[in-house]
């Protein structure tokens, strides 16, 4: 399947819940809202169609206004690939858990839980893994996150 | 060590006897720089190099370094690779637990002052210098296997000049 | 014997120990010898490069990803340089992308080495170790006489590479690899009929395809459990395309099969290595990219197969 | 024999002592592996002794002089049996790979003697060392003819060289085979070695009885 045939599967099947993102570059990129998250990603995953089984990635991002997730989803058997994101709000942002989905999620979540403080629902083990024990100096990916030898380059 | 330690300060007061002093010293020293046991404290890209200086070409055994497990049975800890703020206090324990009289070399240099580039981390110790006394630094990112080499020879150069007297500080 | 009474307890396995090789922590509940359950713990190695990253340039951030991942600091710049190209539409020269393979093959090769090695001694032979840094010392020689580094190269910035390959790079590339390809036959022979090596591995750390795929397990682990799916060959990148290359594939999932993917996968990149120092042609190696380049606006995600998944 | 059965109580309480888990961990095994490879050790030097008729070991020497042809190794097919019987369980014995688990370094640090540093720490690596060359010497008192060999080097240098040849074999044996797993390990000396060196004991007392070997 193509990149074209993909984006048309999708737009005609999934046409309430996954809008196109023309920001993304060579892959395809779209939007899903956080409150439907859960079920397109099931939905994604059991189409006989695409068969999203693979997760490759999480990864998080903060555009100083939102806080965007990005999930990289894959399939083995057809072959494909796809990125989702949701977008959140920067004041108290919560994202449901995908880890019923795809198991693989579990620790992306966490990281991206301690790094942008980014609550995940129904999360089973939201402990701290990454930072040091003793860490209490908020959330270190945040872009207004400051610390004494923290050195913002001048931007070139 | 007891009667090691205390050897100078009698045998300084006896005719001659500096020459047992300076003899015991020799064949002590001689005895440590030559058998050099390691820890193995590997913890990022340095370790591979560290691996590859134990390996069939550099040969770290024919300077009479062998590692060693545990920290008891080691005089030298090589910290090789990032020290992160999470691993120092491990560090800490592992020098702790070192028998007298043990030796730090900082390999690489985010043991020296943060390295190149996590100066700016905020989960990077800056230098292991505040956690434990460094004998020998090596710099590098990470430093080739004969950098470390000639570490360890100027760590045995050291370790051979000691006098007797100033174990009794330590 | 059976209602005798026996008590579960709790060991702290690193974050120093000989075997963790890199460092994680283990919580492990033993019962007696059998360890019942892990709990990992890891976060020592977190150095924040993400964060780093944030406020470098993109040609800044090349060097500070071979850190990344030191086993193999190739496909680190690579991907990223990949993803840079996308984004900005940069085409890289024909000589760029032979010389970018063959680097990523030959650091391919190094990473599989150290995990042979390592893997032994872990068990308890030290013999495979040195047998296996020697061999890798030869890749070192290579890589050291193109870009002057052991490990971490600096070697594939954003629309080429950084430097050329010096006169005698190809012969002296050639004999490594027929070397390679023998020794790891000598390799095969070493240990595939002791008796308590196969007693250590068959069977051990079984991990069934579906369990694999759940957790998004990749490379040659994800091979290991019967799955076939190699991005060189499913989702082309580069100009792996155009070379002849098999994707061995093993199925019972355990320590046996990971490793005997891994020396296989070692005598297929000497394939693709051979293949491309034979198709390999003069020309430019970088495309004008200025030192404060910056990619168009826009996202992506790149994807490639390194050696360690 | 009996005193290298005297090292367990030292290991157990070695690791007991320290009370470090890994350390209690190497003191169990290793009491649980020197206890079980003493049954094949001995029913394989059982067999030298039924052909010396004694338990002396000057008796044991003097039984194989003569032609090197005569010594307990080349007594086909038992003496053969009898020695990599013995070697196994020697090495066992010794603590060294593939039976060194109870210091093995890449899973319990270093075993028993992980809290100990100095002196102590020297003398247990050096009870390794003695170790090792005491199974060698009483390898070759009981197969390799002990101090017997052509006249003209003198009987002592004979023994040491002797000596010395198995303990190379056994440090080339270390450093080359990979380690066993503790269950693998039980499982090795009760269900192989240990049937495999009474059969030899029947074996070699049927051919003692028979007269069926060479005396040259």
């Amino acid at each position: 399947m193509t990149n074209e045939e993909l984006k048309s599967y999708i737009e005609t099947n999934y046409t309430s819940l996954l809008t196109h993102n023309e920001a993304g570059k060579y892959d395809l990129l779209f939007e899903v809202d956080a409150v439907n998250l859960v079920t397109v990603c099931e939905k994604l995953k059991n189409d006989p169609e695409l068969l999203f089984d693979y997760f490759c990635n999480l990864s998080g991002a903060d555009t100083t206004e939102k806080f965007e997730a990005i999930y990289n989803l894959g399939s083995i058997k057809k072959k494909i690939r796809i990125d989702i994101k949701v977008v959140l709000p920067h004041e108290n942002p919560v994202i449901d858990s995908v880890q019923t989905v795809w198991p693989a999620a579990n620790w992306y979540e966490r990281e991206m839980w301690e790094l942008y403080g980014i609550h995940i629902n129904n999360h089973d083990n939201l402990t701290r893994f990454l930072l040091h024990d003793e860490w209490d100096e908020g959330y270190p990916m945040r872009k207004d996150w400051d610390a004494p030898d923290f050195i913002r380059f001048p931007d070139l | 060590m007891g009667i090691i330690k205390k050897l100078p300060i009698y045998s300084e007061k006896i005719p001659g006897g500096g020459i047992v002093t300076t003899s015991v010293e020799q064949i002590l020293n001689f005895a440590q720089a030559k058998s050099l046991w390691y820890l193995l404290f590997g913890t990022a890209c340095c370790a591979i190099e560290l691996m590859c200086t134990g390996a069939s070409r550099y040969d770290f055994d024919r300077l009479g370094m062998i590692f060693r497990a545990s920290p008891r049975q080691s005089d030298l800890i090589i910290a090789a690779g990032t020290i992160t703020k999470k691993m120092a206090p491990r560090l800490r324990t592992l020098y702790d637990q070192m028998a007298e009289p043990r030796y730090v070399i900082a390999m690489g240099g985010c043991t020296i002052k943060g390295g190149p580039f996590y100066y700016d981390s905020y989960s990077v110790e800056k230098g292991i210098e505040h956690i434990i006394p460094v004998d020998v630094f090596i710099p590098g990112c990470p430093p080739r296997p004969e950098s470390l080499l000639e570490g360890c020879l100027t760590l045995q150069k050291q370790i051979q000049q000691r006098k007797l007297a100033d174990w009794q500080e330590k | 014997m059976t209602d005798l009474r026996t008590e579960e307890f709790d060991i702290n396995m690193g974050p120093h120990h000989p075997s963790t090789h890199g460092v994680c922590r283990l919580l492990l509940t033993m019962d007696g010898e059998k360890v019942v359950k892990v709990v990992p713990y890891i976060g020592y190695l977190h150095r924040a490069i993400e964060k780093i990253c944030e406020n470098r340039t993109y040609a800044m951030c090349i060097p500070i990803l071979d850190r990344f991942e030191y086993v193999t600091a190739m496909s680190c710049n690579y991907v990223f340089s990949l993803a840079a190209e996308r984004l900005s539409g940069i085409e890289v020269p024909e000589r760029a992308e032979y010389l970018r393979v063959i680097m990523l093959e030959l650091n391919r090769i190094a990473s599989h080495l150290i995990f042979f090695g390592t893997t032994a001694m872990d068990i308890g032979a030290l013999t495979p170790f040195l047998y296996a840094l020697r061999e890798r010392e030869y890749i070192m020689d290579l890589f050291e006489m193109t870009c002057g580094q052991r490990l971490t190269y600096n070697y594939i910035r954003v629309g080429g590479v950084s430097k050329d390959i010096p006169e005698k790079f190809i012969p002296q590339c050639k004999v490594t690899i027929s070397t390679i390809t023998e020794k790891v036959e000598e390799y095969k022979r070493l240990l595939n009929k002791n008796p308590i090596w196969k007693m250590r591995t068959i069977g051990i750390g079984k991990l069934d395809a579906d369990l694999a795929i759940a957790y998004g397990v990749s490379g040659p682990i994800l091979r290991a459990s019967g799955i076939d799916y190699d991005l060189r060959r499913d989702d082309p990148y580069s100009i792996y395309d155009r070379f002849d290359f098999n994707i061995p594939v093993y199925h019972n999932g355990d320590v046996f099969d990971r490793y005997m993917l891994r020396l296989d996968e070692i005598q297929e990149s000497c394939k693709i290595v051979a293949q491309a120092l034979e198709g390999i042609e003069e020309g430019p190696i970088r495309a004008k990219v200025s030192p404060n380049f910056k990619p168009a606006a826009g996202e992506t995600y790149t994807r490639i197969e390194n050696s360690r998944g | 024999m009996a005193i290298t059965t005297f090292t367990v109580i030292s290991l157990l309480m070695a690791g007991w002592g320290s009370n470090n888990k890994y350390a209690l961990l190497g003191g169990m095994r290793s009491a649980a592996q020197v206890v079980s490879y003493e049954v094949p050790m001995i029913a394989s030097i059982l067999v030298v002794v039924l052909f010396a008729g004694s338990l002396s070991t000057v008796d044991i020497v003097n039984s194989q002089s003569g032609n090197f042809l005569n010594w307990n190794i080349f007594r086909f097919p038992f003496g053969p049996l009898a020695f990599l019987t013995y070697l196994i369980a020697a090495i066992a014995e010794a603590n060294r790979t593939p039976f060194d688990l109870a210091e093995a370094e890449q899973e319990l640090v270093a075993g028993f003697n992980i809290e100990y540093s100095g002196m102590k720490f020297a003398m247990f690596f050096l009870d390794e060392f003695i170790n090792l060359f005491t199974v060698s010497a009483i390898a070759v008192v009981l197969f390799f003819g002990g101090w017997h060999g052509f006249e003209f080097i003198p009987s002592f240098i004979w023994f040491f060289v002797k000596t010395f040849a198995i303990v190379f074999l056994l440090i080339l044996i270390r450093w080359t085979y990979p380690r066993m797993r503790v269950d693998q390990l039980m499982e090795f000396a009760w269900k192989v070695l240990v049937p495999i060196t009474f059969l030899n004991i029947i074996i070699a007392a049927v051919f003692k009885h028979f007269g069926w070997y060479w005396e040259l």
